[in-house]
């Protein structure tokens, strides 16, 4: 069982509200200050292959597409397990989904890759768009947002989650593409001295031209315009004092705007 | 000739009520260009539903299958890739719906036009389309514009874009395409609902939000006792899905349910904003957050900085026994 | 991990769970152990966890987050070091600790252990707020960025992000200035010193964190060095010297003992009430400084010293130690040690319970709001007492 | 959670009760040789009221209960053997009331020793009571529960002739007052009323102990202590006899250990005394040192050293036989205990040494007199490793060995094991057996407390 799992790097704006900068180009946000990390669904998608690695077998090679920083990124991935990563060198911050996804179609296509996993989405851009379309570049059958998945005899069973709780079930023919949602396994632990130990593993570097892509393969479809900060809400009024005076003004403010 | 196509999406016979949003945004953008709205389902049953479409759209393309009775990639790709290398629409909107987001790239590859998901606007000025985007856990708006090109095709978020009746009276036309629902590559096995017994936190008029900041399984019971006092339903954040304290009905946000109850009090929630957009509706807001810092604060209209695990009970008490 | 590859193989199955560990030396509590006053059963005892990893490690038991969770609940407060009668007693600790490591080593730790670390990681803080934000606290303070003056004044995560604890930061900041004392902080470039990354089992990140801020205090030429919080002082003074970073380091109540004793503090302005002094377990039981806390306290006019009856060698940790702070496998209970301690405190009729500790100081604090004991019971961080003591009369 | 734990939940709190294998994992042993046995559930009640209500549930469903204190005797009696729930009573940990005048102390049965000598020596400096040789997280209750002695045993014997009246649950969930605090509001005697010892010895076979009244006496305010030492065991039982004819001497405690090999092959016989005055020691050291002592130390059988003004040997700490345990550091100890005849001290001791010597062991033996010599209580104690399977077995093997040598001598092993109880029950008078039988039946007709313990075949 081989699996690739295409993983990214993204600024860590999740913890603190008023971190995010506008750069001077309007076209991105500053990076300067902003600490860099895994993509949080990539987190599961990798854990994901590699349990089923340990119980089937094979090997789990993680890729990815975006400059030279986000070794880091793959680092975190051989640590945590990936036998092998590999890095097609382009600085994905400026290339849309489409132009994304058709570098990762040309590598993966390369690569002996019986399932293929993507985070659902990304915490940047959130887009959820890569892997149905490198699926569909790849002509493989996918499903998104898989919550379970269980592969037996050539098949993937998996459950995609719907709104509200409900779920479809399908059954994939390998080679086949999932991409996985928060919440289908906990993702391990990766320790500092694992990380050091990854440094002996393989990450290799692509150039679009070992793909054999033209460069134009990275004409966005899609055009960023701008960047504005969002505005901000209007700020809670903050009930002030001990857990008891608190709670009372609380219950208070609530009876008298008529909620309860 | 200049069209736009919305993706009726649906479920128990109904449409989902985000491809009534953008059924209503499609007319609204259909208006102003003055330019015809199409609007395609593909359905086992057309006459239960394609003609509430039609009170938006100028017509409605009723794509006749078999089972199942909700919507999947499969079929509406085959469907929709063939009426859109037919009719050749400026633009094609669906909900940015977990269906979409199995269908809409995939689609777009299929059918070569470029796509944008999630988008919180939609103009259209003189033919050209931009949207807008909430990128960075909602900390920055990305606006973007496309390349010349026949089609785009863009999805919407839930729960931001108004609803307006439609009063229109389009035509039904049912079309038969070759719709295989069964590819041997990809077989639907079937639909999971989650347990009967779980309470439709949509309708609550109250909801109880646990986040992560409960730390533990053992603490519901403070978050429980607190909305049976507020006559309340417990709802969570996404972690307290994934660790398993919950079932996912309870969920609200992106990948959950929206709500719009009258008091929406969240407890240990930071408030990222793939969970407060599935809020927004909410007439109240309330947030006890030990994290004075957390990103909730900015949306709710009353806040408390502490720890749950103990004003919760406290204000349960508060709650049942008002002081005199 | 197989037990033979466990450091403490020969040693964990010495424990004869005879519960001297679960006692201050007067007996008078079975609770002085944090996580077992918190859950009074066996299994949070230190002989009890000692045989449940014991168990683990020797593939009896299977690694759950529950068992996790036990393992974490030690805050390495020592007392069972303190009290445990075996020859192996100073090892205790750290054959928990050691097994925190294995569980990491496997990557299976409970998820909020998990958060702690992978935000040190990424932030340098446990809260995993941004680094650009660490030196907010002393805005508007005078206190100078460190430029070769005496001190490096190291305030480390606690009091840098939180926000009662800031408060405290500030306090000994203006204390110093009025001591006279030359130093200067790190700021934005202040980094987490790792001693409780360390207690959680995390040594690769312990050891990254200890060598980066080595390698900047020398960069700097930084000799000597005062710490606000007993964690920060610990790890210098006792883990960073093995990696090649020896520092005069010295905890802040004993820089402020001799600022007072040689007169450069004028304190004579006093603070009148009744006191009792909560001791931190990495300030105590680690470090042995019981008398420079109190040494200050009793210099300042005013102040009536009185103490609980669990006090120095036997205190009641406030369950904040070993990460707990954050990790609060200890919390949400009228059992917690934070809120058993406030009601010891209570009970000596102190007004006041002062504290060493930017971690005891939020912890204590966060139990007298649950005790509703606000009104009786204030805490304050030593330093505090000390800056209202040297307000010039009048001000 | 199953619906049992769930029911337990709602009677103690979710926090307090578990059936995570944790939990099972650590209560499913204690600190001996005894093999381990799984509970279902651990609960830890605050209050009567739990207990009572745990109980009910545990006869309605017909699951064993095991009342648990510091789960120190050692011989696997607060261990599962039937599984079922074990009853942790440490939270029970109030002292009730000290009375000073009447001297006794109502404590909640999971008090530990160490905390009512801590609470004594803080808020009632003249009143002692009478504490076992255990580490300190041993509990009153339990201590009661098994016929337990320790200091003071001498003058006053058994500490459970020195209870004034207990609090038990029944099997099925009555709960009961024995002694004045049945009809009186004082809890200061078991007489006159009928006899109804049917809690004391028991084991938690018959009921859950939740509140005892022990017996205060009073607290001398100087100690001194004296050992004779001698080689010649065969004398010690007349020695003790005439020290204890002195009425002077606290406890008395003869004892011959292998280790170290200074003292290897001698007896020693401690002599605990205590005083208000120097006056009052110095008289009472006189009595013991020249009335009695004298003569053997100048016919030349052995020496004496302390009890005497000028020399003051450091008194010992409570006895950590957690330290004496890790000689083999392996963590592991067990004895067996017996109330003997003073006079098969010597008999004890030959025999003792040659189990320990089959099972390579350092022999430690200890004596202590209960009472004017009315008895003693002798340990033949085992250390092993606890990573050596063999080394367990070997101090298994040896305590069964002890077991059936104190019956051989015409003693009774107290708080035995299984093996133990089953070879006294085989030596007991039928009708007395039967009688047990009849009294276990009639309090816990379900069997659920403590089954697999003193089980009438």
């Amino acid at each position: 069982m081989d699996i690739v799992v295409a993983v990214k790097q993204v600024p860590d704006t999740s913890e603190v509200v008023d971190v995010v900068e506008i750069d001077g180009s309007g076209k991105d946000i500053e990076r300067g200050t902003l600490v860099s990390r895994i993509n949080e669904w990539d987190k599961y998608a990798l854990e994901e292959a590699l349990q089923w690695k340990q119980k089937l077998g094979g090997t789990v090679t993680a890729v990815t597409v975006g400059p030279g920083e986000w070794d880091d990124t793959l680092r975190r991935a051989l640590a945590m397990g990936a036998d092998r990563a590999i890095r097609v060198d382009e600085d994905a911050t400026v290339i849309d989904c489409s132009a994304a996804a058709r570098t990762l179609a040309a590598l993966i296509g390369r690569l002996p890759h019986d399932l293929v996993m993507f985070g659902a989405q990304s915490e940047d851009f959130g887009s959820a768009q890569l892997g149905p379309m490198v699926a569909e570049m790849l002509g493989i059958p996918h499903a998104a947002l898989v919550v379970r998945l269980q592969v037996e005899e050539g098949e993937a069973h998996v459950e995609r989650e719907l709104e509200g709780g409900a779920r479809d079930l399908y059954t994939l023919r390998l080679p086949a593409l999932l991409t996985i949602q928060t919440g289908i396994n906990r993702p391990r632990y990766v320790s500092f001295s694992s990380v050091r130990k990854a440094r002996e593993k393989e990450l290799s570097v692509m150039s679009l031209d070992e793909l054999g892509l033209p460069p134009q393969a990275l004409t966005p479809a899609v055009e960023l315009a701008r960047l504005e900060l969002a505005p901000a809400g209007k700020g809670a009024v903050l009930i002030s004092g001990a857990a008891e005076e608190a709670a009372a003004r609380l219950a208070t403010i609530l009876r008298e705007a008529g909620v309860i | 000739m200049a069209e736009i196509l919305v993706v009726a999406e649906h479920r128990d016979g109904k449409p989902a009520d985000v491809s009534l949003e953008m059924l209503s945004t499609g007319r609204r953008l259909a208006d102003q260009a003055g330019c015809g709205l199409l609007a395609v389902v593909v359905t086992s049953d057309v006459s239960a539903f394609a003609p509430r479409l039609a009170r938006w759209a100028d017509s409605v393309l009723a794509v006749k299958t078999g089972k199942p009775e909700h919507s999947l990639a499969e079929p509406y790709q085959k469907a929709l890739a063939s009426v859109i290398r037919e009719r050749k629409p400026n633009l094609v909107l669906l909900g940015h719906s977990s269906f979409a987001m199995d269908l809409a790239p995939a689609l777009a590859v299929d059918v070569g036009a470029p796509l944008a998901t999630d988008c919180t606007n939609i103009a259209m000025e003189n033919g050209a389309i931009t949207v807008t985007r909430s990128i960075y856990n909602g900390k920055v708006n990305a606006l973007y514009s496309f390349a010349p090109c026949e089609t785009v095709i863009l999805t919407g978020r839930p729960g931001v874009f108004p609803v307006e009746e439609g009063r229109g009276k389009g035509i039904v036309e049912e079309i038969d395409l070759p719709v295989h629902e069964e590819a041997e590559y990809k077989r639907f096995e079937g639909c999971s609902e989650p347990e009967a017994s779980e309470v439709d936190i949509t309708k609550a008029d109250v909801l109880v939000a646990v986040g992560r900041g409960v730390k533990e399984k053992g603490n519901l019971q403070l978050a429980e006792d607190l909305a049976r006092a507020l006559g309340g339903v417990l709802a969570c954040s996404r972690p307290v899905v994934d660790y398993g304290w919950l079932p996912s009905g309870h969920q609200v946000g992106l990948s959950g349910k929206t709500v719009r109850p009258r008091l929406y009090l969240a407890l240990g929630i930071s408030g990222a904003f793939q969970h407060m957009v599935g809020l927004r509706g909410s007439k109240m807001i309330v947030a006890i957050n030990k994290d004075e810092k957390a990103p909730i604060f900015t949306d709710a209209d009353y806040g408390i900085v502490g720890d749950v695990l103990e004003i919760v009970p406290v204000l349960t008490k508060h709650i049942l026994e008002p002081r005199r | 991990m197989a037990l033979t590859e466990y450091r403490y193989s020969d040693v964990i199955h010495r424990c004869f769970r005879c519960g001297y560990c679960k006692f201050p030396t007067s007996f008078i509590e079975v609770n002085n152990c944090p996580a077992y006053a918190r859950y009074r059963l066996e299994s949070y005892s230190t002989g009890g966890r000692l045989w449940l990893i014991r168990a683990w490690l020797n593939d009896e038991l299977d690694w759950s987050e529950h068992l996790g969770e036990i393992v974490y609940s030690c805050a390495a407060c020592k007392n069972c070091a303190e009290q445990c009668p075996l020859p192996f007693s100073d090892d205790i600790v750290d054959m928990i600790v050691a097994a925190k490591g294995a569980m990491v080593e496997r990557g299976s730790v409970p998820s909020a252990v998990k958060e702690f670390l992978e935000n040190v990681d990424r932030q340098g803080n446990p809260y995993g707020t941004a680094r650009s934000k660490r030196g907010e606290w002393m805005e508007g303070t005078g206190i100078q960025e460190y430029d070769g003056q005496e001190f490096l004044y190291y305030v480390g995560c606690v009091g840098s992000y939180d926000t009662r604890a800031q408060q405290v930061a500030r306090a000994l900041g203006r204390v110093l200035q009025k001591g006279g004392v030359s130093f200067g902080v790190l700021g934005d470039r202040e980094n987490c010193d790792g001693n409780d990354v360390g207690k959680l089992g995390e040594e690769g990140l312990f050891e990254a964190l200890a060598e980066e801020n080595i390698r900047q205090f020398k960069d700097l030429g930084v000799s000597k060095i005062v710490t606000l919080s007993p964690h920060a002082f610990n790890a210098i003074k006792n883990d960073y010297p093995r990696l090649d970073g020896t520092f005069e380091v010295r905890h802040y109540s004993q820089l402020l003992r001799d600022l007072v004793r040689a007169g450069k503090l004028d304190v004579s302005s006093g603070f009148k009430a009744k006191v009792t002094y909560h001791d931190p377990c990495f300030l105590g039981r680690w470090n042995a400084e019981y008398e420079a806390p109190r040494d200050v306290l009793r210099a300042v006019p005013g102040v009536e010293l009185v103490e609980m009856e669990r006090h120095r060698a036997d205190a009641l940790c406030c369950g904040g130690g070993g990460g707990n702070f954050y990790t609060d496998f200890l919390g949400g209970s009228e059992d917690s040690p934070s809120r058993i301690r406030v009601r010891d405190a209570c009970a000596t009729g102190a007004s006041i319970v002062a504290t060493a500790c930017p971690n005891c100081l939020t912890m204590l604090e966060d139990a007298v709001k649950a005790e509703g004991l606000d009104d009786r019971l204030k805490v304050m961080d030593i330093s505090e007492i000390v800056g209202e003591a040297c307000q010039a009369r009048g001000s | 959670m199953d619906s049992i734990c769930q029911s337990l939940a709602e009677i103690v709190g979710e926090g307090h009760v578990s059936n995570r294998p944790e939990e099972l994992y650590i209560y499913s042993r204690d600190l001996g040789t005894a093999e381990p046995h799984l509970p279902r559930y651990v609960v830890a009640p605050r209050t009567t009221e739990e207990v009572q209500q745990v109980v009910k549930l545990a006869n309605r469903e017909k699951i064993p209960v095991v009342p648990l204190g510091g789960g120190l005797t050692l011989a696997g009696l607060v261990m599962p053997l039937r599984g079922g729930i074990v009853l942790d009573m440490k939270r029970m940990d109030s002292i009730l009331e000290v009375n000073e005048r009447a001297r006794y102390a109502l404590v909640e049965a999971g008090v530990s020793q160490g905390k009512l000598v801590a609470y004594l020596n803080t808020h009632h400096p003249t009143l002692v009571h009478s504490e076992p040789g255990a580490p300190g997280q041993a509990t009153v209750a339990g201590n009661v529960a098994i016929h337990g002695q320790g200091d003071l045993a001498q003058p006053y014997g058994f500490n459970s002739d020195m209870v004034n009246g207990l609090e038990v649950v029944l099997p099925t969930g009555e709960v009961c007052r024995i002694g004045s605090c049945s009809l009186a509001q004082q809890w200061f005697t078991q007489h006159p009323l009928p006899d109804l010892g049917l809690f004391l010895g028991w084991c938690g076979t018959t009921g859950v102990i939740t509140k005892v009244s022990l017996r205060l006496f009073p607290r001398k305010r100087i100690r001194d202590m004296g050992m004779f030492v001698l080689e010649d065991g065969d004398l010690v039982p007349d020695i003790l006899y005439r020290i204890s004819h002195t009425e002077m001497a606290g406890d008395l405690i003869a004892w011959s250990q292998e280790l170290p090999v200074t003292v290897s092959g001698l007896h020693n016989i401690s002599i605990f005394i205590s005083g208000d005055s120097e006056e009052e020691l110095e008289l009472k050291r006189k009595l013991i040192r020249v009335g009695i002592l004298g003569e053997y130390i100048h016919s030349g059988v052995g020496g004496l050293v302390g009890l005497s003004a000028n020399v003051r040997p450091r008194l010992p700490r409570r006895p950590p036989v957690s330290t004496i345990q890790d000689i083999k550091k392996g963590g592991g100890f067990e004895y067996v205990g017996a109330i003997m005849p003073v006079d098969t001290y010597p008999e004890c001791c030959r025999r003792g040494a040659e189990i320990s010597a089959r099972h390579n062991i350092a022999y430690t033996l200890l004596g202590r007199v209960i009472g004017r010599s009315h008895a003693m209580m002798f340990s033949w104690s085992y250390v092993f490793n606890r990573a050596d399977e063999d080394s367990v077995r070997e101090a298994r093997e040896a305590l069964y060995e002890s077991d059936d040598l104190a019956l051989e001598l015409g003693g009774i092993p107290w708080k035995p094991g299984v093996y133990g109880q089953q070879a006294v029950m085989e030596r007991m008078d039928p009708n007395t057996l039967s009688l047990m039988k009849k009294v276990k039946k009639l309090l816990d007709p379900n069997g659920i407390m403590n089954p697999g313990n003193w089980e009438v075949s």
